[in-house]
């Protein structure tokens, strides 16, 4: 069976949530709309204080090159544009919009119907992608539009579809796989088109057989588009490590995966690509898995962003204790929550509530130097002299081990016998890293 | 600075085995044996204090450019006079020091003092400045011989301290044992000067 | 005089000459210009060639030091002091004096002024915890308490004092601004050390607004600008919610320090005076 | 500080130079002084290792020494009768390499005893060859008779613990000494059946 | 055969600086980095064979004809002393490269007692010419090994860090005293 | 007021510890110290505690009272230097000579370079050398097996069978009366000959390593090469000259090869970091082994093979980086 070469390790997969059907979330009673959604620079409102929007109307127009729009996700007024608190504590714009009803813009087709045929142009497709702000949902955001807009130069070849999944209990792809299959090869002939490329490979791991058997029946009647089963094995869902899986090529470092000839796209984004493509409909909703040992009833939902996670929480049933950690996202890479009034935004595909006993570190030992990190690390670094080159601000040695290739997938970390926390010296060690170079560049 | 001083400059502030650490090769290989330490201790004071004395002596006749290289001289004189007295008069330690008496020349203690101290000062001064390096020196040496004596032989200044069967730690008086126990009473030696603000 | 000392005079002579006319016409013939420092650094070192400086030999030592911008870190153990004393003369590298700074820590958002709403479970390093959330007390802008600042430090003039979880400072500070670099959230500051080390200062750089900020931390300067109308000496700014005290014109007043309604202004090593103002227990204690 | 000289090339040549004369004039006389001293000293280290090895004599066995194959061989006679032969002999097999032992033989090929010259062996295990335990199983042993082998190679001679490689290399050194004075016997002079007999001994 | 077995004990079994304990200074001093131990390494094994050639010329036909050979030590210093300082100019000028490699350690040369020691050893060893360059080299090679391995585990312990009692000579004393114990496992290798 | 904990990712962790590794090599050793307390009794039950305690005794104290730091002797890695400092010895040894190599061990050779994780030799073998070299008489009198016995005193002490292999050779014995003398494959096989407390039995060896290997403790890659080296390096010589160098298979069933290619060269503190290293590693172990065994004047080599090989893992771990991804 395919899979990466380099590293990898296997935790457990606890995916709670794999047999619950998407639920349509409750739209709630405010939202709050951060207006730095995607990679690159925030949006700027289009609306003020007082303005009533519809569900789909843009309220955030993308500036820079990589930026993307945003829209309203519910109907009602806007109450104002001000500071809100992210996930890290760090206040950042957002809109805050007072939901009156669920009024959609007319040109949404809410129709269930599945439309086949896309009759747009690669450049139409680009321009409806980046209109409708769609934006990469595995969750590093890229807006999608860039990614179809091929530099000089370079010719893509394959059209890579993530539906790895690596992230231990997260689910909301698979759910999506299974109950939205079609829509997804509709997406995925889409963004071909949108390419110009001929092949499309779907990944996915070997613990869905249930979607790995699905897609295959429906890809069969698309030229083009496989479906390849993958080895089980974190993280598979690095773009470097699946293009790796699926085509045997390696993404040069510090090279993009057009370098090889490769797209990477998510299949959530295929999804959403799909509905802005032939249904009209921007990117303002997304399913999130909610999930976690303390939660008594897991699930997956179709959330509007701006959503609060409290008010996920509350619907799963959370109570709070103490010592409880909220990702946003899965185990390996989510985010942990400062607090819990932040909203869902395009890039939350979970929210796990982990107990202090399952999440909580051990204590620091000293490295023994068995090289488990150095093993599982799916770039081929060693995270045990990054993690002490950049506590010891040996930042020049950091740079030439080659620091700045981390993929802050964790795996170091998550392996590591003496519970050193790897990624967290690595991390600072990159920024530092960084910074080094902008200085020497703007010498 | 007073006279006192400059002699005891040597023996602890800046002792050359303990704290400067030069001279390492001799202090490694000759302390096998108590005696030895206090041989070779003699013999490197004795050509410390007299190449001292004659280059603080000499200073002002020898141009920059050739300092070094007289200064050699002057030192290898020192060194092979006292390499053929000993093979006269003392032949058995003569035999176990070996090499390291005609290798005192290359010692950096005594050609280090010549350039610190003894040409930029006057004849006195000089000799107590060789004289507290060598006998800091000699003592340092000494004191290290006698730890590895004990430990490795059983014995100090070849008195038995032991019963004749007992087993001693063998390793004490080869290579490894050398450095080894060099390097624990120097570090024995900075934690003391640390505590004692020396 | 018998044979044996004529041979060795001869010998010994003939080598002396010989070798002294080689390397003076080699030295002639193959001259390399250098920085004429190094070779009067060079001078100064005691030209044992030991290797105890970690270089190769004085004169790589001299060439380090010339190169070098200050002579920390560079030592001759067989010289040892004098001569790094003569060379730090030759090379002109004396500190100017100026009038004396130290660190000053703008922050007072102790654990008890400013509780903890989270538990922060990673490495502790401020760099870390700045690039990953706000602080367990949720001030964007504290001091995080972890202690960047005092690694950084190599004359061990800086702790955390486990009571507030606050960096101090004592007097063994140089001022040399390593801990200003190090903190990832700019809370050190180099301020005039003062008369009889006295010194007044916002202790807080919090730039929310108001209401936002007193609900993380008790002491918050608060932006209300008081200070900036009670000050005769025009010392006080206030920008982004937040006043900011010139040390170069303020005259240790402390009309400010009376003023503010949060405490947030710190005076230091100034005798109590009648009337207790609402400053809390100091952070910056110089001993 | 007084005033130095200039460091040009006649000062230099004449400040190296005079050094070195001074030096190496000082350095001759120190040699002749002790050239003697230092003569006796190897003189009278093997004479008291001769002493030592061999029954009492009253010439000196230095003046009439002969060396063969680096072996010197060293004649002791008390009123012009041979007491008996030490030979200086050594090996190159000792752990650390070589070493040199003097061995001393009765007129009848006997081992009268047998001192250690100069060794550089391990000391507390090939440095025990100096010892009296080891030493003494020779004395009085004739090596025609006596195997001059460990017991580990099916000799004689018990080797110090641990210390195989020195007892074998100390048997080496006294096996050569021995088959000089064997050698010594047969061209010395017409007696060679006392050499053949003695052969006979050894099979 | 008989150079092999001289390669061998010099190299390994009687190694110049872990068991004949010369060149010490040195092998503490600049063996904090693997590159400049190598660079080190590569001078000493230059001058040292360089070296040995010259003292065994001056040797065998200045002071043995002349019967002067107390005068070894001072003139073999002399010789020694000198040469440095010529191949050091020399190369400075002509192979300014070679020199940022290896002429900078040229100076600390001179003091290198196991230059000189090496020089006395080889006369006393009564090698002929070829045989007592080829020590020298061997010997030059074994030192260059020690200080390589020595640089190599002191530059793993500044990056692990240690005990600050250890700091500095201790602990470099300590890893030499260690890598001497492993060689002696090479001992009596060659007779 | 609940409070949410906050961390970097990952936020899970893998069933994974120090003290885990320590205990499955300690694990791992019991049939090896099963055996040996069957043929070596009472004394090597007695010798095997003293260093266990002794080793972390020391442990517990220099960090308490010299380092200051907090003791972590819980995470076993100082009753496994104990332990494998025992089976390195013969069981006959004095007490209080394994209590000074047990000092040695964790004095000098672990806690002088701070302890777990940073010393650049093998504790264990650091411990065994210096007693080797301080008490040659004593390390190398080693007590000839019997079915297990409770005397402390009359053991009969003899020569391994590389010793006799080698002290036969060197007198010129023919090879095939030397094979004679030892014993037969089986009996070496199982343990049944003399030597250290721990490296008889190569079998037993062989299922502790093979649990290692089943619990990834270790990886193939340094025993294999070690093993592997000496064999080729030792088949070669046999091939030269078969009456001066002995059967390979006998080198890789006596002495301390086993104990050293599955537990001494595989300590990860003091072993490389990337399989290609780890090979090479190996290999110059496995070579540097036969040299010392067959041209040096001590029988075994595997610990001075050890030491060596980790003077120079700095090296290899700057020579072999791991394959790096798009390079």
């Amino acid at each position: 069976m395919k899979t990466f070469k380099i590293g990898g390790v296997h935790p457990e997969e606890n995916k709670l949530s794999a047999g619950k059907p998407i639920e349509v979330f409750p739209i709630p009673q405010k939202v709050y709309i951060p207006l730095s959604q995607s990679l690159g620079a925030p949006s700027k409102p289009v609306v003020k204080k007082g303005d009533v929007v519809k569900v789909g109307q843009m309220i955030a127009q993308g500036e820079g090159f990589i930026s993307s729009n945003i829209h309203s996700s519910v109907s009602g007024t806007v109450v104002k544009v001000e500071d809100y608190p992210g996930a890290g504590g760090y206040r950042s714009p957002a809109i805050f919009i007072d939901v009156e009803g669920d009024e959609w813009e007319e040109s949404i087709d809410r129709t269930e119907a599945l439309n086949k045929e896309c009759a747009l142009s690669p450049e139409e497709i680009v321009g409806r992608l980046k209109s409708f702000g769609i934006v990469g949902l595995g969750g590093a955001t890229f807006p999608s539009h860039v990614k179809l807009m091929v530099p000089a130069g370079k010719k893509p070849e394959f059209l890579i579809i993530n539906g790895v999944e690596c992230e231990p209990y997260l689910t909301s792809d698979h759910r999506l796989m299974m109950e939205h299959g079609e829509e997804l090869m509709v997406g995925i002939s889409i963004l071909m088109k949108g390419l110009g490329v001929t092949k499309a490979f779907i990944g996915i791991e070997n613990n869905k057989p249930d979607a790995i058997g699905h897609l295959s029946k429906l890809a069969s009647s698309w030229p083009g588009i496989e479906v390849h089963p993958l080895k089980v094995k974190y993280p598979q869902g690095g773009e470097k490590q699946l293009i790796k899986a699926l085509v045997n090529r390696e993404v040069p470092s510090g090279k993009l995966p057009i370098e090889v000839g490769c797209v990477v796209n998510n299949v959530g984004t295929a999804f959403a690509v799909y509905e802005a493509v032939q249904k009209n409909k921007p990117l303002f909703e997304r399913v999130v898995t909610v999930t976690g040992k303390s939660i008594p009833t897991p699930g997956n939902f179709m959330v509007r962003i701006g959503t609060l996670v409290s008010a996920l929480l509350v619907h799963s049933g959370f109570s709070a204790e103490d010592g409880l950690k909220v990702i946003g996202g899965g185990p390996m890479m989510g985010k942990a929550l400062t607090n819990l009034d932040v909203p869902v935004v395009k890039g939350t595909s979970g929210i796990l509530v982990m107990p202090a006993s399952e999440s909580k570190r051990m204590a620091e030992q000293s490295c023994i130097r068995c090289s488990r990190c150095t093993t599982v690390c799916p770039m081929g670094l060693e995270p045990f002299q990054l993690a002490t080159e950049s506590e010891r601000a040996f930042y020049e040695l950091a740079e030439k081990d080659r620091i700045l290739d981390c993929i802050e997938c964790g795996s170091c970390h998550y392996t590591c016998p003496s519970g050193r926390h790897l990624l967290d010296h690595i991390r600072v060690g990159k920024a530092a890293v960084a910074k080094l170079i902008r200085a020497r560049a703007a010498k | 600075m007073s006279n006192l001083k400059f002699f005891t400059n040597g023996l602890i502030k800046e002792n050359p085995t303990f704290v400067l650490v030069l001279g390492t090769c001799p202090t490694l290989a000759v302390t096998t044996a108590a005696m030895n330490g206090l041989g070779m201790g003699a013999a490197t004071t004795f050509v410390l204090v007299f190449s001292n004395v004659l280059i603080a002596m000499l200073k002002n006749f020898i141009p920059d450019k050739v300092r070094i290289a007289a200064f050699i001289v002057v030192i290898a004189t020192f060194v092979t006079i006292v390499d053929l007295v000993m093979k006269a008069f003392t032949p058995d330690l003569y035999k176990t020091l070996g090499i390291f008496i005609p290798l005192i020349v290359v010692n950096c203690i005594i050609l280090g003092r010549a350039e610190a101290f003894a040409q930029k000062n006057k004849v006195f001064p000089a000799l107590l400045d060789g004289l507290g390096m060598g006998l800091g020196f000699t003592l340092a040496i000494t004191l290290l011989a006698s730890v590895r004596e004990l430990l490795g032989n059983g014995s100090v200044f070849d008195i038995s301290l032991v019963s004749e069967n007992a087993k001693t730690i063998l390793i004490f008086i080869l290579p490894p044992g050398a450095f080894i126990t060099y390097g624990y009473m120097i570090a024995v030696v900075n934690r003391l000067k640390a505590k004692y603000n020396l | 005089m018998n044979e044996i000392i004529i041979y060795s005079m001869i010998t010994l002579a003939g080598l002396g000459i010989a070798s002294a006319v080689i390397l003076y016409f080699v030295a002639q013939k193959f001259k390399v210009i250098e920085d004429p420092r190094i070779d009067i650094v060079a001078d100064i070192l005691p030209g044992a060639n030991c290797g105890g400086c970690g270089f190769a030999g004085c004169r790589n030592f001299a060439e380090a030091i010339v190169k070098a911008e200050s002579l920390e870190g560079l030592a001759c153990p067989v010289g040892g002091a004098v001569v790094m004393g003569n060379v730090g003369q030759a090379m002109g590298l004396t500190v100017e004096a100026t009038e004396p700074k130290i660190a000053v820590v703008r922050c007072n958002g102790s654990k008890a002024h400013a509780p903890a709403k989270v538990v922060f479970d990673s490495a502790s390093r401020c760099s870390f915890a700045h690039s990953l959330f706000s602080g367990e007390s949720g001030c964007p802008d504290g001091c995080l308490g972890l202690g960047d600042c005092v690694v950084s430090c190599h004359f061990d003039a800086l702790h955390i004092d486990s009571e507030t979880g606050l960096p101090v400072v004592n007097d063994k500070c140089v001022a040399c601004g390593a801990c200003v670099k190090a903190c990832p959230r700019g809370v050190i500051e180099l301020r005039y050390k003062g008369k009889k080390d006295r010194r007044v200062f916002v202790s807080c750089i919090n730039t929310e607004k108001g209401a936002i900020a007193k609900k993380n931390c008790e002491v918050a300067c608060i932006g209300c600008g008081k200070c900036v109308k009670v000050c005769p000496f025009d010392a006080i700014t206030l920008a982004n919610n937040l006043a900011y005290i010139d040390f170069e014109k303020c005259k240790l007043c402390r009309k400010c320090v009376a003023e503010c309604p949060t405490g947030a202004i710190h005076e230091l090593n100034f005798p109590t005076r009648k009337e207790p103002v609402a400053t809390s227990e100091q952070s910056d204690t110089t001993t | 500080m007084g005033k130095k000289i200039e460091s040009n090339l006649k000062n230099m040549i004449l400040s190296l130079a005079l050094i070195s004369l001074a030096a190496s004039a000082a350095l001759g006389m120190v040699y002749n002084l002790t050239k003697g001293p230092i003569e006796q000293a190897s003189k009278a280290k093997e004479v008291s290792a001769i002493t030592e090895v061999l029954p009492k004599f009253d010439n000196d066995p230095t003046a009439s020494s002969k060396t063969t194959d680096g072996l010197t061989l060293y004649t002791g006679s008390q009123a012009d009768q041979p007491v008996g032969t030490a030979i200086k002999t050594f090996t190159e097999k000792g752990f650390s390499g070589r070493f040199s032992l003097m061995v001393g033989f009765m007129p009848d090929g006997t081992i009268h005893n047998i001192s250690v010259l100069d060794q550089k062996e391990t000391p507390g295990l090939g440095a025990k060859m100096k010892e009296d335990k080891f030493k003494n199983q020779f004395v009085g042993k004739n090596p025609g008779a006596f195997k001059l082998l460990v017991k580990k190679d099916g000799g004689d001679v018990d080797a110090i613990t641990a210390a195989t490689i020195s007892s074998r290399a100390y048997c080496d050194a006294v096996q050569k000494a021995y088959d000089l004075w064997k050698a010594q016997l047969t061209d010395g002079s017409s007696n060679t059946s006392a050499a053949d007999s003695l052969k006979g001994v050894n099979q | 055969m008989e150079f092999i077995s001289i390669i061998i004990i010099a190299l390994l079994v009687n190694n110049v600086v872990l068991a004949q304990f010369l060149g010490i200074c040195p092998f503490l001093g600049v063996s904090n980095k693997v590159e400049t131990a190598a660079g080190m390494g590569a001078a000493v094994v230059f001058v040292m064979s360089l070296a040995n050639l010259v003292t065994f010329l001056v040797n065998a036909y200045i002071l043995i004809p002349l019967d002067i050979e107390f005068m070894q030590t001072i003139s073999f210093i002399f010789v020694i002393a000198s040469l440095v300082q010529v191949v050091e100019i020399i190369l400075k000028k002509t192979a300014p490269s070679l020199y940022q490699a290896l002429g900078i350690y040229l100076p600390l040369i001179t003091t290198n007692c196991a230059v000189l020691g090496i020089a006395l050893l080889a006369v006393q060893k009564d090698y002929n010419l070829i045989m007592s360059v080829v020590y020298a080299a061997a010997t030059a090679v074994g030192f260059t090994l020690a200080m390589v391995l020595m640089a190599g585990i002191r530059e793993h312990m500044e990056m692990v860090g240690y005990p600050k009692g250890m700091k500095g000579f201790p602990m470099s004393l300590l890893i030499a005293g260690l890598l001497s114990l492993a060689f002696m496992g090479f001992s009596g290798m060659v007779k | 007021m609940n409070l949410l904990t906050v961390s970097g990712s990952p936020h899970v962790h893998a069933d994974q510890s120090v003290r885990k590794i320590m205990f499955g090599v300690i694990i791992s050793l019991i049939p090896a110290m099963l055996v040996s307390f069957y043929f070596f009794g009472l004394s090597a039950i007695i010798l095997t505690l003293t260093a266990i305690v002794s080793c972390a005794l020391f442990e517990f104290l220099i960090q308490k009272y010299i380092l200051g730091n907090e003791p972590t002797i819980s995470d076993g890695s100082a009753m496994l230097t104990g332990l494998l400092l025992a089976f390195n010895v013969p069981s006959n040894l004095p007490i209080w000579m394994m209590v000074i190599g047990a000092l040695v061990s964790i004095g000098i050779a672990k806690m002088s370079f701070g302890g777990l994780g940073k010393n650049p030799f093998n504790p264990a073998l650091v411990g065994r050398v210096f007693l080797l070299i301080s008490f040659p008489v004593d390390m190398t009198s080693w007590p000839l097996p019997q079915s297990f016995s409770t005397s402390l005193t009359d053991v009969v002490t003899g020569p391994t069978p590389l010793g006799i292999v080698k002290e036969g050779l060197k007198k010129g014995d023919a090879m095939a009366d030397l094979m004679q003398q030892v014993p037969d494959y089986v009996n070496l096989l199982l343990g049944n000959m003399g030597g250290s407390v721990g490296e008889v039995s190569a079998l037993a060896l062989i299922i502790g390593g093979l649990y290692l290997l089943y619990k990834r403790i270790i990886t193939w890659h340094t025993p294999i090469a070690f093993i592997g080296s000496a064999f080729v390096f030792a088949a070669l010589l046999n091939l030269a000259n078969p009456d001066v160098y002995v059967n390979p298979f006998f080198h890789l069933v006596t002495g301390g090869l086993m104990l050293g290619a599955l537990y001494m060269a595989t300590d990860m503190v003091t072993s490389p970091m990337t399989p290609a290293g780890m090979l090479v590693f190996g290999a110059g172990c496995g070579i540097i082994t036969i040299l010392i065994r067959v041209f040096g004047v001590y029988p075994e080599g595997v610990s001075f093979a050890i030491l060596i090989m980790n003077a120079v893992v700095p090296l290899l771990n700057k020579a072999f980086k791991p394959r790096r991804f798009g390079v």
